[in-house]
């Protein structure tokens, strides 16, 4: 029961916090079309991190934060809302800052074309709960990979200012790819099968940079450290500030109902 | 198109009206009328553009993800009317970038109300209920507005923001059941969009230049202080349920007019407001800006993809 | 003494929070001298910041935020990270986030001009604290007003892009000047001639724009709505988003010693 | 000058070396040492300037207005450092705009501690104490190098960083005096540092290729396992006082080599983080980059008005 709670711990983190990156797209997208689509987005994560934080924490009440007797926060926001940085088991991929719109559409595709691979093989889970959550998320995040896919070519193919953004997005992009293929040990033992996860990734990926013509860039992966990677709780220093602004209104109202 | 000719067509456009029917794009309309039109459209289309940034500031810090859900699905539909309502202006032979340039260069308005800052999560509630509460009052009337396009795209607008409302209400009646802190930021809240909210109905009738004209076309049905009593009225009992106090000493009811009397808001703020000078019309100007300039590679691009599929598949 | 504390607390407010925007400088600075100077400036501030917060609390000790029972923070912290946005009485151009090296510079300058005019008169204020504060504070806003100055004339009268910046800036700052021109009935009562300072800044801006060979901006202030204005308590939506940050350590700690 | 003139010159040079005298700027000097000598102080002011970051990270988030004022002030030193690390570079005939160019295309390099993230506020003391320690035990020999201009900003350097460091243990000793989860932060955070602090002695005395010539002129005076040893020594009783483990298996003293035994860090790693694949070489070098792209039309602008200046004049 820990190792499923810490594995939907991973798959909410990780839905947690990209979400909250694409919400601050907000108002600020290319035109109204991506604005709604990436409002859309971050909406299924936020809904996919809501279902798997409660499923972590009914697979395991241990890990729910505590708070002041009487408070009415629910256990999906005691996660969401009072972990620090050091808890949350996100890879690092997830929380770093927002770029340009190419950054955002190369690490959407990275991101949702290996949670897609991830979620195929859920629906398949013994735990009926995260089958179900997989299932729902498989629809959702066929429509990012697409939509991050059709822009990956087309950021490819349109101008040339386009394509020399895509591919230093990709620079940025690429040294954290890694860390989405060196599972945990929790990972691979309650997850699905980190090796075919692996291999879809890189056909996903080597397939839409080939129809967009582009080559993987010259980029050499983050080095694994003793200090570990964000499914270990060691993350970027973006991630605690991302989280001073999330939490804000939420922390000084630990008794508060919203 | 002759003078000539244009005699028996404005007796058809006059007749439409007269019978309550709709105008539809392809129908001849007098010019003002097109204009009048355009201008409105447009100005509630960059409403609800402008309108994504106040609440939008909330949306990275919702203090439980339920309402961080809620909240960004609605400022989602806001994106989603300024879609329909520059469509439907797009009807009138005027292109989205085209309005987006007047929004940005000041010729085109957007309303004022959001030109107060968000100062706190209570805010979304408050906008919610009163602000959206009188953007209904203004608009459900436009859903029989005389232009088709128009109206139909206020039967979808006004349906969902009727939903927002009721999301903004049930989350100020949430907070008032919480801690004190939270019924204090209610009330803060609801002192500051007050006022504003009974300026969202325009100028008092005896200002208001437009209204008679726009009422013969059937582009609106009620004056200005009409919905605004009509506000009012609605307001005061919501009030009352939720347990705040709305900032006016004069607010009472009136049995002889079976009416609320109420006070008059400063309708030389509101000039100020309208003129550029309120506490965020430049904040909101430059956030539209900046977005519209970093998304400029990215239109450019995405125009060239299209025209390259184009030419390959001639 | 009321009265004196929330004059202390206005003054004290504008400095803390000018001093958090300036300290995000930090490393990033045109050139390493600007970024001696600029922290040097910061650090001014926060030292002005924290002898009139104490003051304030010293004067009246209703207005420092409760914490729990037998917490060792003390009352310049309490006021400086416990209090919320509306509590917070500083001027909104103190708090507006940070523009280009040219908004810096004209923000610098109005703030350095506006604030040297008042501490000039309050080093003959007859609550001995205070004149002290401000004796110390003169040396140090002539040097900030300096610094602000000569870069005004350099970007004035440096290239075109420089110019061309500085005078964006200018239109972004100036219509904000005019809350610095309306005094609080505090203000008026417990602080200098507010009459002079409002002349004094004029005759120094004057004088700048005069030596850059810059005209004023043709820009109307900011209106004053009922709200009000910072002095009262309403502010930009920008000062919450700063306080988040600011505070996000302090507030995980209300017991912790520093 | 010439091949015959050389010869003296050399002989003079070798003879202020083992006199342990300076070499000035304005002396001969053979051009390896020059090389070195420009490779070492320009690294040390690379260090000092990036070195700004990750403490700098939290001086918005600093939790006292008093440890907001002593990390400002110790940010400010490093700029400071790095000045006078640049203005000793200079007098080698190399400008600080190059040596920012060399820092920026990775051509030098700069301490590999600072490609480590801070990631809560007891970093700062962590730094504080244990890199500003190393970095100590690194720079106090140097104070003594053959060099006078490096030599003198060492002095210099070396006192202001011996106060940094007091002052980082000191906020150490205070949140191991507050609550468990300042405790508990304090021990996450040394856990973290205390192998990249290992590791800022560089390789293995065997693995040091320039250490011995390094030391032969002076420039560097102990080996690289010396001084890991030394500050071994020094730390350990440091951290007891404190009340941290310190997170190393092996570590222990041994009576007869009246020093103690310690574990290897991972070397592995550290040629990794050298290389540039640490967690933050990217985001430290491209941070860096936007400060100094940013401020480019800035130092145009300083520059032009200065050529006005001296044109009136003339």
């Amino acid at each position: 029961a820990a190792e499923l709670a810490s594995y939907c711990v991973m798959l909410g983190d990780d839905a947690l916090v990209y979400a909250q990156r694409l919400s601050e797209w907000t108002s600020r997208a290319p035109d109204l079309e991506e604005d709604i689509a990436i409002a859309n987005i971050a909406l299924d994560l936020v809904g996919q991190a809501r279902l798997l934080l409660t499923r972590a924490a009914a697979a395991d009440p241990g890990i729910v934060p505590s708070l002041p007797e009487g408070s009415p926060v629910p256990a999906e926001d005691a996660l969401a809302y009072f972990r620090d940085a050091g808890d949350f088991r996100n890879v690092r991929l997830a929380e770093l800052p927002n770029g340009d719109f190419a950054e955002l559409v190369v690490r959407l595709l990275v991101l949702s074309s290996w949670r897609l691979a991830i979620f195929q093989r859920l629906v398949a889970h013994p735990d009926p709960v995260i089958a179900a959550i997989a299932a729902k998320g498989v629809k959702e995040l066929s429509y990012h990979r697409d939509f991050a896919g059709r822009w990956f070519v087309t950021l490819a193919q349109g101008t040339e200012e386009s394509r020399r953004r895509l591919e230093a997005a990709m620079a940025g992009v690429w040294p954290l790819i890694g860390e989405l293929k060196s599972p945990t040990a929790v990972e691979s033992s309650v997850g699905a099968d980190p090796a075919q996860i692996t291999d879809e990734l890189e056909d996903v990926l080597a397939q839409v940079l080939s129809v967009a013509d582009v080559t993987p860039p010259d980029v050499r992966p983050i080095a694994v450290t003793r200090g570990g990677t964000g499914r270990d709780g060691m993350h970027t220093e973006a991630l605690s500030r991302m989280l001073a602004e999330m939490q804000v209104v939420a922390r000084a109202h630990p008794m508060g109902q919203w | 198109m002759t003078v000539v000719e244009e005699a028996p067509l404005e007796e058809a456009f006059e007749q439409t009206i007269a019978r309550n029917d709709r105008i539809e794009p392809r129908d001849w309309m007098p010019d003002d009328y097109r204009k009048t039109l355009i201008r409105q459209i447009a100005q509630h289309a960059h409403s609800e553009i402008i309108g994504m940034q106040p609440e939008g500031n909330w949306i990275t810090r919702a203090p439980s993800l339920r309402r961080k859900a809620v909240l960004l699905a609605k400022v989602q539909d806001e994106a989603g009317h300024g879609l329909y309502l520059y469509s439907a202006t797009e009807t009138l032979g005027v292109s989205r970038d085209d309005l987006t340039r007047r929004l940005l260069s000041g010729t085109q308005k957007y309303s004022s109300i959001f030109n107060y800052p968000t100062l706190s999560y209570a805010d979304v509630g408050t906008i919610g209920w009163l602000v959206d509460g009188a953007a209904i009052c203004n608009q459900v009337p436009l859903c029989r507005t005389s232009f088709g396009p128009y109206g139909r795209a206020m039967i979808r607008v006004c349906k969902e923001e009727s939903f927002h409302q009721r999301q903004g209400y049930e989350l100020l009646m949430t907070m008032m059941r919480g801690t004190d802190e939270q019924r204090a930021m209610v009330q803060e809240s609801v002192d500051r969009f007050w006022w504003p909210a009974l300026m969202m109905f325009g100028p008092p009738d005896g200002d208001s230049p437009n209204t008679e004209r726009s009422m013969t076309w059937g582009i609106k049905r009620h004056t200005n202080d009409e919905l605004r009593q009509k506000f009012v009225d609605m307001t005061v009992p919501q009030a009352k349920a939720l347990g705040v106090t709305l900032p006016d000493p004069e607010l009472r009811w009136n049995d002889e007019r079976q009416a609320h009397d109420f006070g008059s808001p400063d309708w030389e703020e509101f000039w100020q407001v309208v003129k550029g000078n309120g506490p965020c019309n430049a904040q909101r100007l430059a956030h539209r800006q900046r977005a519209y300039d970093e998304g400029a590679w990215v239109r450019e691009a995405a125009m060239a993809y299209a025209d390259r599929q184009v030419d390959e598949n001639v």
